[in-house]
């Protein structure tokens, strides 16, 4: 491959309860690019993203078979702290969620919970992280106010914000900008591009557009199945499997 | 160490909850330990099915309480429970918002009226009004309908507020968009949503009416007889308990403690009826 | 956290037992309350230093607590039941009982089976004894309170009271009935009778001290003082004060007739 | 026959303001009576100095005193024990056998009469552990009945905060234990206390069963030992025996002003909590 590996996901099996949601997933995610993962719903995009910081072990009847390596290491392993790896391995929701609280508090949530940065530390973080997506200009002079109170598209970058004020290595993102306005996307995608030189990015993108805007590779999952992989434009270009040409044409999906 | 503190604060928390368990059990033991015997030297028939109430002689029978209890609180949910309803639907959709901040409080400052203070209202006002318009002597299962009525308003008007606030808003604004009226949206959307939740304020208001006390005490004029009209005088078992318990000693005092094991036993079906209605949704 | 607060309230619980232990405590009928806190009042400015704590909870709860001793005086405005005579009783003063109508009932006087045929739920209306034609609201006190028992014993002998009669709790709540109800009849103690009420002559005898203490008026019942065992120390220098001709003074004022055992006769 | 929809949304709109109307019109009647017969009776000596003659005269300062303590004693043991019973409920396990149990005992304690709850204190907490007529008998009585209250409110108000907080939470690395502290409890906060000025409410009000447990005297309290009269308990007194309608108005007035206070503060501070987030 061309570059290493930041994650690897090998036979990956997802159930629930009785049900297979993901078959049999092979994929390499490089580092330092912005990995898409596109399909219609219920192909199991949701629940792979859950799977790679292991938020799935909170939905009750979630089973997981195979493995994730995350840079080489199993994230299964008894030993692996969870806190640990969510904060390595941070994540956006599709819905904006900012906790109600300030803005300056939802940043620094993450950091607070640790409790070992000192405070001038805590709020130069939150200063890096919001400048990082993008909302320092728009927020700077009103860190106090209830985060509630930003725009839908603000409210999102606040949930990157917050994401990076951790200081990840990869950022998974669920449908980020399925509740924006066209603006506020392109200021998140414009975001997730400047990014990508620090961390690994794994984007669920809420349009086939998106992923051709904005990833170096694209997956193409169906019913749980992986249909195809491989550079985007490539993928897009001359799509290997009939199926991944129907859905980029639009036939269903 | 991080481990053994989740695991910790797991096991303080199922201590905490085991309270409301543990006191149950305490109540129950020591109310049963005193009743029991004299509904073993009654009866359970004689007791439950008797008419007549005459400690002094020796005379168990605390049927007419369980009509009386049963018609005033019937009473009090055929009056209060949709006024509450409407309430709460008024407070979590209607209402404008000035409205809404001073009806709010207000509520919340019915609640914490002393159920004395409803009962001396009742004496003052209810009791009169309905001796003088409506015949009898005025202490009645109406004026004790109408007081437990009020009194258990702030109950399920605030719990029924909160659940109907609580749903998403997403709900109403689907609903709206599909061309449903703001009446139908409640009354086929958010209501039926609600449902558990109303339930349970129900439960919780008519729990406060069935265990009312003193202002029934000052409103329904307590006579032992079975009522023919909803005019007359009835007792109910709370008030049984409530107005002899202080002089009562002995057998008459055990009585009144069997009492509280019919009244505690008609609540635990109630409540296990409640809850089974409420799982099976 | 809730453990710390049950460790302090603990500690606050044991720091203070000690103090409240310097209080007399005296219990019982609620119709005797209201009499023992002037007692008490009164008895406390002339003695500063002695504290007396008077709760309600009913003559028969009064007398368990004299009994097991959570309090050291318990009051009765019933006579002491068979089983309860191994106490130390003493009668600190005698109640009337009356009658009572509104005012605006004709009724002046009634005799003692009218009473008892209108509590048995033989007489319902009032034209029967001699009032205008309109239905009777009978009014009685609870089972087991001392009023009731007392009426019992002196008015019903072996008939009941019928189950039909409305129960009210309270002297009090009686009187207020009866002032609001014009077809309403109740009895009361005789030291609460104000004028928002009408005190019936009983077989033409007006309840008076008088009358009840040269036994013509015949409804009257004991208050009492009991304590287990002869009392001692602060409780024997309280029912001394409530025996005194002050003491008696202070009942009188409130509308008792005062004891046979007391230094006011 | 069928109504149509704009038919149906105005009589139901009509109706529900009507009983909204009604019940406002209730509730001030009530509420203006009792203030207007009692305010002119409040003054500082009503106040501040113990009750006299039997209440007759003086004011109603141990009865103020007694009813704050025991309704902090109550409220103090209670709420931890609701609010984690709630916690313990919605976030450590499933629906299972023992929450059905624990949600079992907490509803079938809400129905309990009070004055049931009144014969437990007194034979439990006043002869059983020794404790006399006490605010503490009284308080810990109050406490059991307003556990369900807090419970039920709590567990409402835990269960209507968004999963996706708990997610966020722990997707930012917080374990458990902080996620509820940091996020579930804070967006819950309104509900519970809400839950808490309910049961203030019912501590203030309650008489049959702090009667039987805290007692009945007029002297000032000095211990959480001391037994005490409430003023729920002085008006019944005063009220019902007819000693004194003008202090049992007072009493009265006095009780409602004391609930409005509590109210308006606790949503001032809640308002204060919250806006930081809203």
């Amino acid at each position: 491959m061309i570059q290493q590996s930041k994650i690897v996901i090998k036979d990956l099996n997802l159930y629930y309860h009785e049900k297979q949601v993901v078959k049999e997933l092979n994929l390499e995610i490089p580092q330092n690019e912005i990995f898409a993962i596109i399909g219609p719903s219920n192909s199991g995009i949701t629940t792979t993203l859950r799977t790679l910081n292991r938020l799935c072990d909170l939905t009750f009847g979630a089973r997981q078979e195979g493995e994730v390596l995350l840079d080489g290491k199993s994230i299964f392993n008894k030993n692996v702290n969870v806190t640990e790896l969510r904060r390595k391995v941070g994540m956006v929701f599709d819905v904006p969620t900012p906790l109600p609280m300030s803005i300056f508090d939802n940043v620094a949530f993450g950091s607070n919970l640790n409790g070992k940065k000192s405070k001038a530390e805590v709020e130069e973080g939150v200063e890096k992280a919001l400048r990082m997506s993008a909302l320092w200009d728009d927020v700077k002079d009103r860190l106090n106010t209830p985060a509630a109170r930003l725009s839908g598209g603000q409210q999102q970058r606040l949930c990157i914000a917050r994401v990076l004020a951790l200081e990840p290595e990869v950022i998974l993102l669920d449908r980020p900008c399925s509740a924006l306005d066209p603006i506020s996307t392109a200021k998140i995608e414009d975001s997730l591009i400047q990014l990508k030189e620090q961390f690994t990015i794994i984007i669920a993108p809420h349009t086939i557009q998106q992923a051709g805007r904005i990833a170096d590779r694209v997956a193409f999952m169906l019913m749980g199945d992986l249909i195809e992989q491989g550079i985007t434009h490539e993928v897009f270009s001359v799509p290997k499997d009939k199926r991944t040409n129907d859905y980029l044409t639009g036939r269903f999906g | 160490m991080k481990k053994f503190k989740e695991n910790f604060s797991e096991r303080v928390f199922l201590l905490l909850a085991l309270s409301a368990l543990s006191v149950l059990a305490l109540i129950t033991v020591f109310i049963f330990t005193k009743g029991i015997p004299l509904i073993a030297k009654v009866g359970v028939v004689n007791f439950i099915f008797g008419m007549k109430w005459s400690p002094s002689q020796g005379s168990y029978g605390i049927f007419p309480m369980i009509v009386g209890t049963i018609s005033v609180t019937l009473g009090a949910a055929i009056i209060g429970i949709p006024i509450a309803i409407c309430c709460s639907i008024f407070l979590a959709e209607f209402a404008p918002a000035t409205l809404r901040n001073i009806f709010r409080p207000a509520i919340q400052l019915l609640a914490g009226i002393p159920s004395v203070v409803y009962g001396f209202w009742g004496v003052l006002f209810i009791v009169p009004m309905i001796r003088n318009y409506l015949g009898g002597p005025g202490l009645s299962i109406l004026a004790g309908s109408i007081i437990l009525a009020i009194m258990i308003l702030p109950t399920i008007i605030s719990i029924t507020e909160v659940t109907i606030l609580a749903l998403p808003r997403h709900y109403k604004d689907g609903a709206l968009a599909l061309g449903l009226t703001h009446w139908q949206t409640i009354r086929h959307l958010l209501l039926p949503a609600a449902k558990s939740g109303i339930v349970a304020a129900i439960i919780l208001g008519l729990g406060r009416a069935v265990g009312e006390t003193m202002a029934v005490i000052m409103v329904v004029g307590n006579a032992v007889a079975l009522p023919e009209t909803i005019l007359d005088p009835v007792r109910t078992m709370t008030t049984n308990i409530g107005i002899e318990m202080g002089y009562a000693s002995g057998e008459h005092q055990q009585a009144l403690f069997a009492t509280g094991i019919v009244l505690f036993i008609i609540i635990m079906i109630m409540n296990a009826t409640a809850q089974y209605i409420t799982r099976k949704k | 956290m809730s453990i710390m607060i049950l460790t302090i309230l603990m500690s606050m619980m044991s720091a203070c037992s000690q103090e409240s232990g310097s209080a007399t405590i005296v219990a019982g009928s609620t119709s005797v309350q209201p009499y023992a806190e002037v007692l008490a009042e009164e008895y406390m400015i002339l003695n500063s230093n002695s504290e007396i704590d008077i709760q309600g909870g009913g003559s028969s709860a009064g007398i368990t607590a004299a009994q097991t001793q959570s309090a050291d005086i318990g009051m009765s405005s019933r006579a002491l039941k068979d089983e309860e005579k191994s106490l130390w009783s003493i009668e600190i003063a005698r109640d009337g009982l009356v009658l009572i109508v509104n005012p605006k009932n004709p009724l002046e006087n009634l005799a003692l089976d009218q009473i008892r045929n209108i509590y048995t739920g033989i007489i319902t209306d009032w034209s029967q004894v001699g009032g205008s034609t309109a239905n009777i609201h009978l009014i009685a006190r609870e089972e087991g309170s001392g009023t009731r028992s007392a009426f019992t014993e002196l008015v019903m002998g072996e008939a009941e009271i019928t189950p039909k009669a409305i129960v009210q709790d309270s002297n009090g709540s009686v009187m207020q009935l009866v002032a609001g109800d014009p077809n309403a009849i109740g009895f009361i103690s005789l030291g609460l009778v104000n004028d928002e009420v009408k005190a019936l002559h009983l077989d033409g005898i007006e309840a008076t001290a008088e009358n009840i203490m040269n036994d013509s008026y015949k409804l009257s019942r004991p208050f009492l003082f009991v304590t287990k065992g002869e009392p001692t120390g602060l409780t024997k220098s309280f029912i001394d004060f409530t025996l005194s001709l002050e003491g008696q003074e202070l009942l009188s004022k409130e509308g008792l007739i005062p004891s046979r055992e007391g230094k006011g006769n | 026959m069928r109504i149509d929809a704009q038919t149906s949304q105005k009589i139901a709109k009509t109706l529900i303001w009507t009983a909204a109307l009604f019940v406002i019109v209730v509730l001030f009647s009530i509420i203006i009576y009792i203030l207007i017969k009692g305010i002119p009776m409040i003054s500082w000596q009503f106040l501040t100095e113990i009750p006299r003659n039997m209440g007759r005269s003086g004011g109603i300062s141990s009865s103020i005193v007694g009813t704050l303590l025991v309704t902090a004693v109550a409220v103090i043991v209670a709420t931890p024990f609701g609010i984690g019973t709630a916690i313990y409920l919605t976030e450590y396990t499933r629906e299972g056998r023992v929450t059905r149990i624990i949600r079992f005992s907490a509803e079938s304690l809400a129905g309990i009469p009070s004055i049931v709850y009144g014969l437990f204190g007194f034979i439990f907490f006043v002869i059983y552990l020794k404790m006399g007529w006490s605010i503490l008998s009284g308080g810990l009585t109050m406490a059991i009945m307003i556990l369900p209250t807090i419970i039920r409110t709590s567990e409402e108000a835990i269960r209507t905060v968004p999963n996706l907080y708990r997610e966020v939470g722990f997707s930012l690395g917080a374990t458990k234990w902080q996620a509820i502290t940091k996020t579930v409890l804070p967006s819950a906060l309104p509900g519970i206390v809400n839950g808490v000025i309910l049961s203030i409410g019912r501590c203030v009000a309650e008489t049959a069963a702090v009667m039987l447990t805290a007692g009945s005297t007029l002297r000032m309290p000095i211990s959480l030992l001391s037994p005490t009269r409430t003023m729920a308990v002085h008006f019944y007194i005063l009220a019902r025996e007819g000693i004194s309608m003008e202090n049992a108005y007072g009493t009265a007035a006095l009780l409602i002003i004391l609930i409005l206070l509590i109210n308006v503060g606790f949503n001032m501070l809640v308002n204060r909590f919250v806006s930081k987030g809203r």
